[in-house]
Formats: structure tokens, C-alpha cells, sequence
């Protein structure tokens, strides 16, 4: 019998999917005997806490919401990793006013809430010698491009480097990006899976990584019959923008799912207690589990 | 279509009735003997329907007896339900099925009597003024109950119809403790087995004059003619 | 033929405005591009559109059956009100993100969920102009009514409730108009379906022709719902005024 | 005394709920945390709120003027009523993120765009509630003004208008109650303050507590404005029924 | 304060009324002479308010020749307006701010003379049925027209109050086309220059009745006892 499986994505289904897609649509779950059911949510915040309730065995978070709601005594636990790289960068229009971060002074930022930009903004800032007093932070939600595009704010903090630039290219635009973790921030892991601590299931969870492994080296040797696939599973995912990102993030998934690089949490951590986020970072064996 | 248990009668006693600081009745006493039908006369304005509604239990402080049957000033037709519907409002309120069928065929015939067999299905809002209040007049008598206290209940008659109605009305009262008010002076000589005169502020209610003969006497009959006068006097506020 | 004069003539002011006021098309594009997108996409538009109007109607009806019956019961028990009503009013203030995670947990990633938080929004106009028409009852006919020993039950579903019919369609015409409203928000709970998801997607993705065209496809929806209510009011409630 | 027994009733309530429920606390924080985090951060809460009770209190007057104002119109004019009511209506289904880019190009960041978003959301049910209103006054006062040559203006102002009156205050009552969603709402657009803001960013933040100690302070606002209301259509509209 | 202008007559030609297919009147040619009061009587439900309306130009069908003041069966006061600021509501809506000054004067000793006096600052919800007619009455006569229809304006009054306000209104009315429907043929041979009674469905006006003497004639006098049961006899559908 097939072991169902219920994961939660972090939002609305798109390329950073592809290996959770192309392994539920060439039946790789299956083969591994897992019946697994990918539920996009509408509220971002929501899958961690659903996992932490039980309501799903996996979902697919973000490396330092996980580290914050930790701290916040959520019981969840990293299993695994599907980008293992920071996505999110700075961006600005490359014939705007800004050249360079110090340029932001006095200027406009806009950001879509996700707990954090404000805190990974901050550290950029200083590391060009400014603080966040010396910008105007706005939250402009997911029109992120579209406030740029629309100069009612000279950069955005939480682009994702393989979309926003596409975005404002397919609007006939010119991004200039500045990546986080060159810019005084420490580099953590951008999309990883998360389960419930007290229940994770090692077996399975082996399986599932094992499925996704898989997935991604398919995808890796076979990225347009791929995208045919990816885009055939849902009628809209198959967009322009979505084609120009796929290019771009394929080569950002992770070959290995089960790697973990504990002092990258340990920095992370204690970046995020720098900067105000948690109070006291949490023992790092209380949300990491190495699956092997 | 009589009433033959024995009616109470309608007592009041060391009645206080006022609104805000406008009294309208103080340390009022009045009896309303059982059976009979009073019919108050007064000013506009004097405290008639304000009696009436102390009667029916519906002024706050109010003590509220017996079973009544109220007809108020204005019809409180309600404008969703039919006329037939309407007539048989208090049976419908009171959920009893049996009862509610068994009283369909009174109230029908009760419409029929009151010159709206034909209009059964209309909704109020179909009807003239007179029709109106001879649906609410129907709903009165149909409830069938031991007190019955009518708020002019003719107002809105010709001559012809009033005629009819104060007939049939005396009939149908018969036996039962009831209350008419009435601007008509003749019309309360010709139902009321008494009458009595309301004046004053407040007001006080006047002896009861009690008429010879039965109800309901003939308008025509020469010895009404002097109390008719007696009661206009005692409506200018003169003395009799 | 006027709706269609009356929406022709909407969409030439739109196109004017946009022409006019020079806003790019990111923010909000000319209806000629939106009705192209929204031909060459009707398929993905047509399954995301009967998700959400299956959410409206199915949280209309609800909205409608329990906003009329807690309108009911406050009317009827001083008790519920002192409890009950405050609870109602301060649910009109939770937005969405706050017990989202909560509807999952009770009712699933499914449909339910949605519809919930979409009723949750629509009954509270039905509630508050219902409970608004029951307390304002002509009083001569609730005296008639106490003078023939009606019960407080019947005086207030045979004299109350008719009497506040006309309220009730007034509520109902908000909550037909919010509906729409409310499924969106509900799509925001459970996993991702219909017009509402649509729209933060395409959005999100600057695909904003699509994300409009789906905003066309669920005001016509709330247009249809309104004037289906609005007519059903008419049939339904043809005494008009609440006094004589 | 008697709201003070209802809140704590309504608090023991809720503290039941997530015990026997079993509702872990990072989705629904038992009340006695709330309330710790209400009082340890009451200064943070405070200031967030007086934002957003502006914008309440801003955007309920906004819409209550806008709605009267659109609701007289459409009383007065066909023509009017034929363009601009499927557009009212349309309005409510237009959820904030497709229109918020807009609303900041046209408004900047600051509290108009949220003031604008909210009386959006306020206005609809004071045009609808008044607007029926306005359409079912006792067909016998207009009739008697006709005979006294009175133009369709007085016949609206001086005899459908305060007829309506009781119409306007059940709409009034319903968008006082749903004036805190609409704020909430209108920070979606670019806020930076507001108690929705701070619901949103320690909802982000696993910070289940705060976000609910939000919620209590907005549900709080939205009773007190919404009682407000109900004491002021009281006062100034005695007359409560529609006919005779 | 009697009107000075002529008054002009009201003609009804070749009319039809008709509630959906209820036919009311059909080819109906009537005149109601310039300058004079002519009562109207009839059966309940024969027509009366319907043509009253018809008169004031509030049929669908009807012309609207002249200015009117109008008194409709209820009494249609504003419950948000007192007392006086009723009886000014023709004024208030015609938005003349002299006149409306003018008027005020005239207001106020209007409600003096219907008794009013003393609850100018009322709302008509604390006022008695009989007092709001009389309200309603003092704002019909208050509009100063040259035509004034009046429809069962002094049903809800006592005896005497109804002869006081008969002879107030047949002081007003001199000079003015009045057309006042009432149920009392004796009201009617008081007040009116000429009386018809309609009859029938559709309903037919009958002859024109036109007793001797100057309004208001004196109910006592022997010479209207004769007409009176002849207006009775009419009404019962015998041919006179
Ligand atoms: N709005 C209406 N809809 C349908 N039928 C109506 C309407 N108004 C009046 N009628 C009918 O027209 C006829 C005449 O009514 P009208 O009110 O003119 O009578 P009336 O002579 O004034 O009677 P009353 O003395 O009882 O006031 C009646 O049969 C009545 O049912
Ligand atoms: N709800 C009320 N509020 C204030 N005053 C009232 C109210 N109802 C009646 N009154 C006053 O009480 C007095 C008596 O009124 P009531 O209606 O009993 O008179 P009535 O004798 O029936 O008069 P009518 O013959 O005109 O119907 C009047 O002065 C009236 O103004
Ligand atoms: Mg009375
Ligand atoms: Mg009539």
C-alpha cells in the first residue's frame, strides 16, 4: 500500500517546485512507495504551523522562518533542503537613480512581509554604511515588481533572483541586483522541508528525499522535456515568466536534499539575535534532524 | 355564534394612566358590568382609547385579566396576509389547528356578513378604507371571546353599512362584556346597553345612562331623542 | 440591452481613464488587453470562476440561513443577544490571516474551509439589518397580537419576521454584493483554488492583464449574484414599507 | 457591570475552547497569554492602534458621507442609477491587492490610500441600506407632497430622506462593524503601522500571541465604534418605523 | 382669510379608473361647480377615494390641471416633524421662505381653532386619532388652494368637536371648489352646496342635490330631514 503523504508548499506552486512536481508527475513518489499530496496554500504563514499541528507530515519552508518560529517554541524540525542557497537579493532598476546600495540613502525600499527582509535589509545597509533610518522601508506585499516598475519605490528587499529579474525583463526593464549573502548577511538555505519534530518519520522521510533526488537529477539532464511536464501540471503555471525562470532555477536546486551544514544554522542564528529577530537562539538539535 | 359561558366584568380600580408627565386618569374606578355592552363617548383627546388599551392590558401598568378581543383605532390589517388570513390572525397566532379550522367557517361567514365574501384572497392594501375596517371588525368578533373592546369601530361606514354592522354586532355581543367607543351619540344609544360620558382632565367618567328596551334599539325610536341631547350636552361639558 | 449600453460604456471609460491618466499597464491595463487575455485564457479563467462561485453561492445561502437565524434568536432571547451579539460584531473585525490556520485545522484544506470564512463575512449584513427590522415593528400590531394570547414565538415569526421581510432583502442585496468579497478572502484559507488565488498569483507574477481579466470574471459573477438576489427580494418580499 | 461579565464570560469561553479543543497555542493562544502579552507590550499595541482607529474612525465618516451622498443620487437620478450602481456594486468585489498598486500611485503611501481602501470596503453597506430606504417610503407622504407641488428634490429630502432614516442607521450599524476589517484591509496597501501590520509581521514571525493580543485591541476598537454608532442613530433617529 | 382669486370649476371627462381589472368608473362626466362645496356619499368601496385621488391628479391616468390641497383618508402626518411643522409641510416643501413666515401666522391660529393650540410641539405620535385627523385637517386648510378635496375629514372626531370644525371649514372653504367626501348625509346637507351620491360598480354619480340655504346650514333644521332620508334611501340603492 502507498504511504500518503500530505507536503505544503510555502505558497503557490512555481519553479522552485520543480522536483516535488516532476517527482509527483513521473510517479518517482510513487515508486518509492509514497503517495504524496502537494497542497499550495494560499497564506504563507500558514504550513509550519499546520506541520507543527499535525495537519500535514511536510511542508516547504524558508531557513530563517524556521530558525524564528523555533525560538518561538514551534516544534519543527529541518529534514531536508531544496535550494541550499539564499534566493532573495536587492534589487533596483539598473537606469534608476541607485548605483549602488550607499545610493540608497533618503530613497524609498519596498518589501512583502515575511518577518525578516527588515532585518536582512538592516544588515545590508550597514554594511554600506547606512542604517534603516536612513531609508523609508514600505511594505508593497507581492507587487514587488510593480511598485519598482512603477518608481513609487527606488528597490525592493525579498526578489528572488531567479524571478524578479525576469519579471522586470519581460516587462522591458533592467534589474541591477545585489545578492544578501554578499552583502553582509550569512548565507543560509533558502527552501527547505520541515516536519513535526515529536513524529518525523525517518523511513519515509528517507524515501522522500530519495524520490526528490531522483527527480532533480532528471530534471537536471532532462530540463525541457521537464518544463513540458511542469507546465502541463497545472494551467497557470504555463506562463512566459515561468519559462524564463525555469532556465534560471534549475541549476539552483540542491543536488543533495539530505546535505546539512550545521554552522551555517549556527551563523544564521546568531545573525538573527543580532539583529533583534529572536530573543536567544535555540540549541540547534532541537530543529535540525540529519536524515542519512 | 353566541357566547354562553358567563363574561366576566371589567373592573378598574384606583387607575393611574398618564404618559410622561400628561396624566390622562387618576384614582380612576369604573366597573364595566358583565354581559353588557358599555359605549364611551368623550372629546378627541379625552383618554377613550387610552382607557381602551388600559382594558386590554396593554398600557405598562396594566393588569391584564381576562381573555380579550381588541379592535384598536386604526385597523392593524397586516399588508402579507390575505383578508381571510387576516381575519383569522388570532387562531393563527394561538397555533391551534383545530381551533384554526373550525374557525375558517366563521370567519368566513363573518366576511360574508360584513359585505367582503368576494374579497377573501385581496391583501389590505386592495381595499378601501371602510373595507379595511370591516376586515378588522370581522377579526374582532371572530376571536369570540368573553370581553370584546372596539376603538370606534364604524368610523369609516356610510350610513347603510353602519346600520347593518351595529346589528350585527349587537348580536354578536350579546352576552359578552363589551366596550365601544363611539363619537356617534345615537350610535351608543342604539348598541350600548349603557353609556357613559368621559370629560374632563383628567378625565372622570360621567353616570352611566342605561336606555329602556333591548339592543339594538331603533335609531328611529322618539325617546332616544332626549338622551341624545343629554349626551351632547354632556359632551359640550355642560352638566345634564 | 441597457446592462449591455451600461457595460459597453464602462469599459470605454476605463480604456479613457487609463489613456488618459497615462498608468501603465502593470498597474492597470486597458480593457482591450484584458479582454484578449481573457479569450485566449477563458479555460484557466472558466475552472478558477466556478470554484469561486460555487464558494459564493454555497456561502451566500449559509451567510443568509445564519444570519437570519441568529437574527432570530437575539430577537427572541435577551440572553443570546448579551452573549452572542458582542461575539458577532467583534467577528466582523478578525481578518482572515489571523484564524486561517485555525479554519485548516477544523475543516481541511478544502472547499469548507473556504466557505466558512466567505459566510462568516456575508451573514453579518443579513444579521445586523434583520435584527434592525425585528426590533422595529409597527408596536399596534404586536399589541393586537398580546391581545389574542400570542406567544412571544408567535408574535415574532408570524408578526416580527414578515413585518422585517423587507429589512431582511435589504441585508440580503449587502451580503449578495460582499459575496463575491468574501470568497476571495476565503480562498485565502486551505490550498490554492479559484479566481482569488488567480488573481495574487498572476499579480505577484506581473502577469496583471490576467490578474484583471480574472477580476472581470468575478465582478460579473457579483453582478449576476446581486441581480439574482435583488430580483429574488422583489418576488419574494412585494410589501414594501414596514409600518401600515 | 453587565458588558464587563460578558467579556470575562466570553474570555473563560475561549480559554475552554483551547483547552478542550486542543488547539496548540501557536495557532490559537489561550486567552491568559494574550492577555500577558497585551500588558507587557501595551505600548507597542497602543501606538499601532491609534493608526489604525484613525483610519476607523476616518474611513466610517468617509463612508458614511460618500455612501449617503451616492445613495441620495441614485434615489434622484435614473440616469445616474443606470451607470454608477453596477459600478458600486462591482467595487466590493474588487479585492485590495489588484487595486492597491493604484491606490498608491494615486494616493502615496501614506494613511489616504488606507483611509481610501477602508471607506471602500464601509461605504457599500450605508449606499445599499439607505438606498432601499430611500425606494420603499409610504407611498401616501409622496403622494401628499405631489399635491403640494413640491419638486422631486423636497419630495427626497424633506420627506423620502428622513423617512429613511431608521434604513440609514441599520446601514450605518453594519459598516461600523465591519469599519476594523476595512482598516486592516487598507494596510495591506504600503503599511508601515496598524494593528493589521502588526498582525501580519508576528504572524510572519511565529509571534501567535501578540498577533492575537492585536486582534483583541482591533476587536475592542471595532465594539466601541460600532456602539458608538448604535448609540448615535438612537439618539437622532427616534422614529423607528418606516410607514405610518 | 378667504380665498380671493376665482376659484376654477373641476370637470371630469369620459374618465376611467380602474385598479387591474377591478373597473372603478367608466365614462365618467362629471362637473363639481366652481366656487362651491359638493359632498360626495356613497357605499363603502364604491369609488370615493378613487376619485378623490383622481381629482388631486394621483392616478396614473389622471390630468393635473390645478393646485390642490389634498386630505387623504388617513392622516399622512410626518412622525419626525411636530405638530406645527406639519401643518407648514406644504410651505417647508415648496421651499418659499416668505411664504413660509407668512404661513406661520396662519398655522398657528388654524391649530388654535381645531383645539390644538397647546400641542404645537407635539410629534403625532403622542397625539390622540382624533387630534391627528385634526392636525391633518388644519394642514389641508392651512395650504390656502383654490381647490380643496377633503376625504372623510371628520371621521375620528365627537359630535361636537365635528360641528365646530364643519362650520370652521365651511367658513375656509366659501369661495374655494371643494369636493369632501363623507359618510354622515347629515354633515354632508350641512356642509355641502351640492351633494351627490355615488352608486354602482362601476359606479354612476346621481343627480345633483342642492338644499336651500347658506352653508353651514343648521343640522336642526326640519327641511334637511326630508333630504336626509332621501340621501339614505339613495344610499341603500333605491332609485329616490
Ligand atoms: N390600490 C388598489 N388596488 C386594488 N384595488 C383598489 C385599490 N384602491 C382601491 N381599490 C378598489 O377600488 C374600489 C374603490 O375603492 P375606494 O377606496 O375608492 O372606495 P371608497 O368609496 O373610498 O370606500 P370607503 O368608503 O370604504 O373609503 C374598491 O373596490 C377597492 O377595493
Ligand atoms: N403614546 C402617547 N404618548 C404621549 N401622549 C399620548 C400617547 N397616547 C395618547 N396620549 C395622550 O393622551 C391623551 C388621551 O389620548 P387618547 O388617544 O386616549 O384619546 P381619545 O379619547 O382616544 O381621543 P380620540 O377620540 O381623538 O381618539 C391625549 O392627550 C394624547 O395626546
Ligand atoms: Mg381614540
Ligand atoms: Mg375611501
Amino acid at each position: 500500500a502507498q504511504d500518503k503523504v500530505r507536503l505544503l508548499l510555502d505558497w503557490f506552486v512555481n519553479p522552485d517546485h520543480a522536483a516535488l512536481v516532476i517527482a509527483k508527475q513521473r510517479g518517482i513518489f510513487t515508486k518509492h512507495g509514497l503517495d504524496v499530496e502537494l497542497i499550495a496554500p494560499a497564506d504563507p504563514n500558514a504550513p509550519p504551523k499546520l506541520v507543527a499541528a499535525g495537519q500535514a507530515e511536510y511542508a516547504v519552508s524558508y531557513q530563517p522562518t524556521l530558525q524564528m518560529l523555533a525560538a518561538e517554541g514551534l516544534p519543527l524540525v529541518r529534514v531536508g533542503v531544496l535550494v541550499a542557497q539564499p534566493l532573495n537579493a536587492l534589487v533596483a532598476l539598473e537606469d534608476g537613480p541607485v548605483k549602488s546600495i550607499a545610493d540608497f540613502k533618503g530613497r524609498k525600499i519596498g518589501y512583502s512581509i515575511a518577518g525578516f527582509e527588515e532585518a536582512l535589509l538592516g544588515a545590508i545597509l550597514e554594511k554600506a554604511g547606512l542604517t534603516l533610518k536612513d531609508v523609508t522601508l514600505i511594505n508593497v506585499n507581492f507587487a514587488l515588481t510593480t511598485a519598482l516598475m512603477s518608481r513609487q519605490v527606488d528597490g525592493v528587499i525579498g526578489a528572488f533572483r531567479n524571478f524578479e529579474l525576469n519579471d522586470l525583463a519581460l516587462h522591458k526593464a533592467k534589474g541591477r541586483l545585489w545578492e544578501v549573502e554578499k552583502n553582509g548577511v550569512p548565507t543560509y538555505d533558502e527552501l527547505i522541508l520541515i516536519a513535526k519534530r515529536e513524529t518525523v518519520d525517518v523511513a519515509r522521510t528517507k524515501k522522500l528525499l530519495a524520490a526528490i533526488v531522483e527527480a532533480t537529477i532528471w530534471l537536471k539532464a532532462n530540463p525541457d522535456e521537464a518544463w513540458g511536464i511542469f507546465s502541463k501540471s497545472g494551467k497557470e503555471l504555463d506562463s512566459e515568466l515561468n519559462k524564463l525562470a525555469w532556465k534560471d532555477t534549475l541549476p539552483l536546486l540542491t543536488a543533495d536534499p539530505t546535505a546539512l551544514d550545521r554552522a551555517r544554522y549556527q551563523t544564521f542564528a546568531d545573525f538573527l539575535v543580532t539583529r533583534g529577530l529572536i530573543k536567544q537562539a535555540p540549541p540547534l538539535d532541537s530543529y535540525l534532524r540529519e536524515i542519512k | 355564534m353566541t357566547y354562553l359561558s358567563a363574561a366576566p366584568p371589567l373592573l378598574v380600580r384606583d387607575a393611574r394612566i398618564a404618559f410622561g408627565d400628561r396624566l390622562v386618569a387618576r384614582d380612576l374606578t369604573l366597573e364595566f358590568p358583565a354581559g353588557r355592552t358599555t359605549c364611551l363617548l368623550g372629546r378627541s383627546g379625552v383618554g377613550k382609547t387610552s382607557l381602551l388599551r388600559w382594558l386590554a392590558g396593554l398600557l405598562p401598568e396594566a393588569p391584564r385579566a381576562q381573555p380579550v378581543a381588541y379592535m384598536a383605532q386604526s385597523d392593524l390589517l397586516l399588508p402579507w396576509l390575505s383578508v381571510l388570513d387576516n381575519v383569522l390572525l388570532g387562531y393563527r397566532l394561538r397555533g391551534d389547528r383545530t381551533a384554526l379550522a373550525s374557525a375558517e367557517e366563521r370567519a368566513r361567514t363573518l366576511l360574508d356578513a360584513v359585505g367582503l365574501a368576494d374579497r377573501l384572497d385581496d391583501r389590505p392594501g386592495q381595499l378601501s378604507g371602510g373595507m379595511r375596517q370591516r376586515a378588522a371588525l370581522a377579526r374582532t368578533l371572530c376571536e369570540d371571546r368573553p370581553v370584546v373592546l372596539m376603538d370606534e369601530p364604524f368610523a369609516h361606514l356610510d350610513a347603510v353599512t353602519r346600520l347593518e354592522l351595529q346589528d350585527l354586532a349587537a348580536r354578536l355581543l350579546a352576552g359578552r362584556t363589551a366596550v365601544l367607543v363611539t363619537h356617534d351619540p345615537l350610535e351608543a344609544l342604539c348598541v350600548g346597553h349603557q353609556i357613559r360620558v368621559l370629560s374632563g382632565t383628567p378625565f372622570i367618567a360621567g353616570p352611566a345612562i342605561e336606555p329602556a328596551g333591548v339592543v339594538p334599539r331603533d335609531p328611529a325610536d322618539p325617546a332616544l331623542l332626549g338622551l341624545h341631547a343629554r349626551l351632547v350636552a354632556e359632551l359640550r361639558g355642560l352638566a345634564p | 440591452m441597457r446592462p449591455l449600453i451600461t457595460a459597453v460604456g464602462l469599459l470605454l471609460g476605463w480604456e479613457a481613464l487609463v489613456w488618459v491618466s497615462g498608468v501603465p499597464s502593470y498597474i492597470l491595463p486597458p480593457p482591450s488587453r484584458v479582454l484578449a487575455v481573457l479569450v485566449e485564457r477563458s479555460d484557466l479563467l472558466l475552472g478558477e470562476a466556478v470554484w469561486t462561485a460555487t464558494e459564493m453561492i454555497v456561502g451566500l445561502l449559509l451567510g443568509l440561513v445564519l444570519g437570519a437565524t441568529l437574527a432570530i434568536v437575539f430577537a427572541a432571547s435577551a440572553g443570546w443577544r448579551r452573549w452572542a451579539l458582542p461575539l458577532v460584531i467583534v467577528s466582523q473585525a478578525i481578518p482572515v490571516i489571523a484564524i486561517a490556520p485555525l479554519l485548516v485545522l477544523w475543516l481541511g484544506y478544502g472547499m469548507a474551509s473556504k466557505v466558512a470564512m466567505a459566510a462568516l463575512v456575508i451573514f453579518f449584513p443579513v444579521v445586523s439589518a434583520l435584527y434592525d427590522g425585528l426590533r422595529r415593528t409597527n408596536e399596534g400590531w404586536v399589541d393586537l397580537a398580546r391581545t389574542m394570547d400570542a406567544s412571544p414565538r408567535a408574535v415574532l415569526l408570524q408578526i416580527r419576521l414578515p413585518a422585517a421581510l423587507p429589512a431582511f432583502a435589504s441585508g440580503a442585496r449587502i451580503a449578495a454584493a460582499v459575496a463575491p468579497i468574501g470568497a476571495v478572502i476565503g480562498e485565502w484559507v486551505g490550498a490554492s483554488a479559484g479566481l482569488g488565488y488567480l488573481m495574487t498569483l498572476s499579480l505577484a507574477r506581473g502577469q496583471t492583464a490576467l490578474a484583471f481579466a480574472a477580476l472581470v470574471v468575478l465582478c460579473l459573477l457579483g453582478l449576476a449574484l446581486y441581480y439574482a438576489t435583488d430580483w429574488a427580494a422583489r418576488v419574494f418580499v412585494p410589501w414594501q414599507s414596514q409600518g401600515e
